[in-house]
């Protein structure tokens, strides 16, 4: 369902959508059914003259298998939606598959800092390549996050690959992703930060190889003499 | 208003003090608990225009943006994160919490367990005044320098505890002092309402013949006095990290601003039930007098409390999933919340049984009552995505969230107050109010409602996240700003209807058809006493012989059987 | 306003006087008070050794003293307690004015303390241990402060044997005090 | 909660007497000389002591005052019921906040200034075990 709204460009964003519809189905299910019972209650039983309402104290076994059987149902439905969510935050969130990339996300009032390693794909060496709200990455390839912030919290979210990670000062927090579908796409700041919180936006390129290498290529900042300081976060 | 909280004797009490005090002495300094209750109910309805107000002009923002919004004028980036904190802050703490707990407990406790008034009148009436101090402390946080506090209801550090983060230095300390007051007087609140229901019933009343919504406001305030503490500390600490320059939350200098979050939702969480339940209790009360009927297994509805009680301190930290926790811990908190759903569905299982073979009238408490539930399981339902870490990963912090936990609150603190007061107007001021006004009010309240948030949760399932000024910056979300302007158009429908509500409550309390002592032919005890009650309730306390709800009993004449008659 | 006592309050269907039961409720929600906070504090010095270093500068023979100070007035409270259930209204008020000279000494030693302390450059800031023994010494003696200006009022009624049944009840909240202090002392003297 | 525990209740006037007073001044002695003993628990040097004797002996001091000074054994069972719940909630709190806030290295974190170096003003004596 989220699908027709948003695209999906991870290679887990279909098992959240998945999650959604299961949860979607079951709790839909649930829902309208009460509502349909409760509404007809309401028109059945409406108040007719000459028709006293009767008296049910619902302790008897009879009548509480009416709610005690819907319960011992929700229960199951339960743990079905407890299965499934669980297994969904342990691939995304529990599970950390060794990365092919690593980059790093800082995070400070109001900007995004995207440092991608470069050609050499290691962090903290001259040629890091250090874009303000700008993030291009590979196509079809296990990137590693590390999300620092500057100041106060943040979080780093790209609703395509629906991925989510509050950014703590503090601590150094990582998180995987694998894009799956060329394109240019947001990124947004989902933790209040200040007054700049809405301005806090960025964008995230998913180019295919040949064009993230010329991306590279043109960008790197090893020629521009930039080899002095490596970018941000060393505090 | 304001002097009402100085201790002067009013001063023309003159010759009549000892039979009828002053006007000063009635309304402003008294310690019965019904004045205390209206003080608290109307200082919460005042409130609670404020804080609409604030939707009215962030809404407007967010569906036209960069408009000259009509008596508000333009909402820059930091008034609009003034506009959403205290709008949140305000409905939950300043409306919800006087209304339906301190007002309704205040009103409803001694009336319907049978005693003349609270157990410590005195410290009710302190309670009230340390209450009104919180709103004075938070309404002129707004205009101090700097502005109101703009860092999120649930002020998380480091931008709330250093000014140059969050910019507003005074607002945030003193938005916290107000907080922190409020708690003060909801924890002596608590206290009496506690103790009185715990030991004042009248003679004869048994544990299982106390009223649901007695039991509900215990248990609110139970899970209040039990929860708020770790706040209470932890807003202590956040003082010090403002004020004094402690880093007990600046994690450049050995803090944590994680533990924040945890001490703020271990509280956050319980406060959800601390004020639906006495919405709930409202809606028990209701359904069984309007539809003429026993309520549905009153002991189960028992249970299902004490377990939604003692469950709601397990689930806090599913408003963390992604905010940094051990991802292993958000797999034992998933499991908590969904099981939370259980008692709470048998809740609505047990009123939607309660229905069954009533003899149903459609009065506007009774309008109320029913849309409380239809439109709470909406909530209910939403909050199963949410609960449910992995979909979470998506759904946090997005609108989503927002239409969910507004489909929860705002039948509890709206939809549960319109239908307390409707229900208990003739006993609170002996008049009856106009049915058909009530009806219009009704209608013209609940379809907007629903217009309001069925689009924003559409609005975040396309990503739109929460505490955004201008949703044009986001180029994703520029498609979906259709479902903004839907939101806000619901709104203003919904607030043009506002006035009639006012209209008739006024009306009514003056001009009104006086209301006998129990118009809705109801059993619990309050409906024996005058309308309204004078001091001390009762010429003589009454005793009780059976439960709340013996309504149609087979056998008897009257389709009621109040619970003080012998037989 | 001197309003009458209502019916209400002298009522006890739950098997306890009210003001008995309403203190029980005062204790619980201030266990969790004290409890979030040292629970933080607990957290940060199992994970810190900066803390351990830091706590070596408190002073053991003062808190020591001031833990055998809040002991004993708690013992005088509950001896005030006895003295009022037995009709002895003087006697109970002499206990209750011993019990919060406890209490001052308490708050005196405690601002040597926290005189010597800061001129030795601990103050507030120094750590996020001083931070934290600050601020729950700090909340620990208001509530000493406020327990002491309540004892006080409850005495002077006693000794005219009025309201005889508060001094149990302001000993009960006395002894929660003592225990909190039980508490603080070890984590924040003797565990170095 | 606590409200399930009550009978049907009496309407009893308030304020009755407790039926016996044990030696105040004995259990007093005992809790100053526990006190005693919690103080030379860290002369002994070792920490297992020092912590046995300090929280060991907090606990049964609180205990002591709790039971015969505070007559938590004459109250109705229920109070003690809501003392229990509420130091179980704050055991409860302290479970599910610490692993966030205790450990320098998380499932998928880490925090950079404790790992490198000691985090506050306070001269940083690594190791020191008291």
């Amino acid at each position: 369902m989220i699908e027709s709204l948003l695209p999906q460009a991870s290679s887990y964003a279909h098992r959240i959508d998945n999650l959604f519809s299961l949860i979607f189905w079951v709790v839909g299910f649930w829902f309208v059914l009460s509502e349909a019972v409760f509404f007809w209650l309401i028109f059945r039983f409406r108040k007719r003259d000459g028709v006293r309402a009767q008296y049910i104290t619902g302790e008897l076994k009879s009548e509480k298998k009416w709610i005690t059987y819907p319960h011992l149902l929700v229960l199951v439905c339960d743990i079905f939606i407890i299965y499934g969510a669980i297994t969904v935050w342990y691939q995304i969130k529990q599970d950390l598959p060794p990365a092919q990339q690593t980059i790093r996300v800082i995070g400070q009032q109001w900007a995004w800092t995207f440092v991608d390693p470069g050609p050499d794909g290691k962090l903290d060496t001259p040629d890091d390549i250090a874009k303000v709200n700008e993030l291009h990455v590979q196509v079809d390839r296990l990137y590693h996050f590390t999300l620092e912030s500057k100041d106060v919290l943040h979080s780093f979210s790209v609703p395509v690959f629906r991925l989510k990670q509050d950014v703590i000062p503090g601590r150094v927090i990582t998180g995987w992703f694998t894009p799956t579908k060329t394109g240019e796409y947001d990124i947004q700041c989902v933790e209040i930060c200040g007054i700049g919180h809405g301005l806090m936006g960025a964008r995230i390129h998913v180019e295919t190889q040949e064009q993230h290498a010329a991306w590279v290529a043109q960008n790197s900042p090893v020629s521009v003499a930039a080899a002095s300081a490596p970018p941000a976060a060393q505090e | 208003m304001a002097e009402s909280i100085q201790a002067h004797p009013h001063p023309h009490g003159g010759p009549h003090a000892h039979e009828e005090p002053g006007f000063f002495r009635k309304y402003f300094y008294s310690t019965d608990h019904k004045i205390i209750a209206m003080q608290y109910l109307f200082t919460g309805m005042a409130m609670a225009l404020v804080a609409g107000f604030m939707s009215y002009a962030f809404r407007m923002q967010l569906a036209f943006p960069g408009m000259h919004v009509p008596l508000y004028g333009l909402v820059t980036p930091n008034r609009y994160n003034t506009l959403v904190t205290n709008h949140g802050a305000i409905m939950v703490f300043w409306v919800a919490m006087p209304v339906l707990l301190a007002g309704f407990a205040n009103y409803l406790i001694p009336l319907m367990i049978g005693c003349d008034d609270m157990v410590f009148p005195k410290l009710n009436r302190l309670s009230y005044q340390i209450f009104f101090l919180s709103v004075l402390v938070l309404i002129a946080s707004f205009v101090v320098p700097g502005g109101g506090f703009g860092g999120a209801w649930t002020s998380y550090p480091p931008l709330s505890s250093r000014g140059s983060f969050s910019l507003t230095p005074l607002g945030a300390s003193m938005w916290l002092v107000a907080v922190a007051l409020e708690f003060v007087a909801f924890l002596m609140g608590g206290i009496n309402f506690v103790t009185t229901a715990m030991n004042s019933r009248a003679p004869g009343m048994r544990m299982y013949d106390v009223p649901i919504v007695v039991w509900m406001i215990v248990v609110a305030s139970i899970l209040f006095m039990a929860s708020v503490g770790p706040l209470i500390a932890g807003a202590i600490m956040l003082f010090m990290d403002q004020n004094v320059g402690t880093a007990f939350f600046d994690p450049t200098r050995g803090g944590d601003p994680i533990l924040w979050q945890h001490l703020f939702w271990f509280f956050g969480h319980p406060e959800v039930y601390v004020v639906l339940l006495p919405a709930i209790g409202i809606t028990a009360e209701i359904i069984t007098v309007f539809s003429r009927k026993k309520l549905f297994a009153y002991k189960t509805v028992l249970y299902t409390v004490f377990g939604t009680g003692v469950l709601s301190f397990t689930v806090w930290a599913h408003h963390q999933f992604i905010a940094g926790i051990d991802p292993r811990m958000a797999n034992v908190f998933t499991i908590t919340t969904l099981l939370i759903s259980i008692p709470i569905a048998e809740m609505m299982f047990v009123y939607i049984a309660t229905l069954y073979g009533g003899s149903i009238t459609l009065a506007t408490p009774m309008l109320w009552a029913l849309a409380f539930i239809a439109e709470f399981l909406i909530g209910g339902v939403t909050g199963i995505f949410l609960g449910a870490s992995g979909a979470d990963i998506y759904f946090h912090d997005t609108y989503f969230v927002l239409a969910h936990f507004h489909y929860t609150f705002y039948p509890i603190a709206i939809i549960g107050t319109f239908a307390g007061v409707t229900y208990w107007f003739p006993k609170m001021f002996g008049r009856m109010m106009n049915d058909t006004l009530g009806k219009i009010h009704f209608w013209g309240t609940i379809i907007p409602f629903n217009f309001i948030f069925i689009p924003l949760f559409i609005f975040g399932m396309g990503g739109g996240h929460r505490r955004i000024y201008d949703f044009t910056n986001f180029p994703e979300l520029v498609p979906l700003q259709k479902y903004n302007v839907i939101a806000t158009c619901g709104l203003l429908v919904m607030l043009v209807f506002q006035p009639i509500f006012l209209f008739n409550f006024f009306r009514s309390l003056f001009r009104g058809p006086k209301a006998e002592k129990n118009p809705w032919k109801a059993n619990t005890l309050e409906w024996t006493a005058e309308s309204p009650p004078p001091h001390g309730n009762w010429p003589e306390l009454p005793t009780v012989y059976r439960g709340p709800y013996e309504y149609s009993v087979p056998g008897r004449e009257l389709d009621y059987w109040p619970q003080n008659a012998p037989n | 306003m001197s309003a009458a006592r209502p019916i209400a309050n002298t009522r006890s269907a739950a098997g306890m006087p009210t003001g008995r039961l309403a203190v029980w409720w005062v204790i619980a929600s201030e266990i969790v008070i004290f409890g979030g906070i040292i629970a933080s504090y607990v957290m940060f010095r199992l994970s810190h050794d900066a803390f351990t270093a830091a706590a070596a500068n408190t002073n053991t023979w003062i808190g020591a003293f001031n833990t055998f100070v809040l002991l004993t007035s708690s013992l005088f409270a509950v001896l005030g307690h006895k003295a009022a259930e037995e009709g002895n209204g003087p006697k109970a008020a002499r206990m209750l004015y011993l019990t919060s000279l406890g209490g001052l000494t308490f708050l005196v030693v405690k601002s040597f303390e926290w005189t010597h302390e800061i001129r030795e450059g601990f103050t507030i800031t120094s750590s996020t241990f001083w931070s934290f023994y600050y601020t729950a010494c700090g909340l620990h003696a208001l509530h000493v402060l406020g327990g002491v200006i309540i004892m006080l009022i409850v005495a002077a009624d006693a000794r005219k044997y009025l309201e005889l049944h508060r001094v149990e009840l302001i000993g009960i909240y006395w002894h929660f005090v003592d225990v909190v202090w039980i508490f603080l002392f070890p984590l924040l003297y003797i565990a170095k | 909660m606590s409200h399930a525990e009550h009978t049907p209740h009496a309407e009893s006037p308030a304020y009755e007497a407790h039926t016996h007073h044990p030696n105040y001044v004995k259990i007093w002695a005992i809790l100053a000389s526990l006190l005693v003993v919690s103080v030379a628990g860290p002369f002994v040097g070792i920490r297992a002591v020092t912590l046995i004797t300090a929280f060991g002996i907090a606990i049964v001091k609180a205990y002591m005052v709790v039971k015969n000074f505070m007559h938590l054994n004459v109250a109705p069972r229920y109070v003690a019921y809501l003392v229990g719940t509420m130091v179980i909630f704050m055991l409860l709190f302290f479970a599910a906040a610490s692993p966030d806030v205790m450990k320098a290295r998380g499932t998928d974190w880490e925090k950079p200034s404790w790992l490198h170096q000691a985090p506050v003003a306070v001269p940083a004596e690594h190791g020191g075990e008291h």
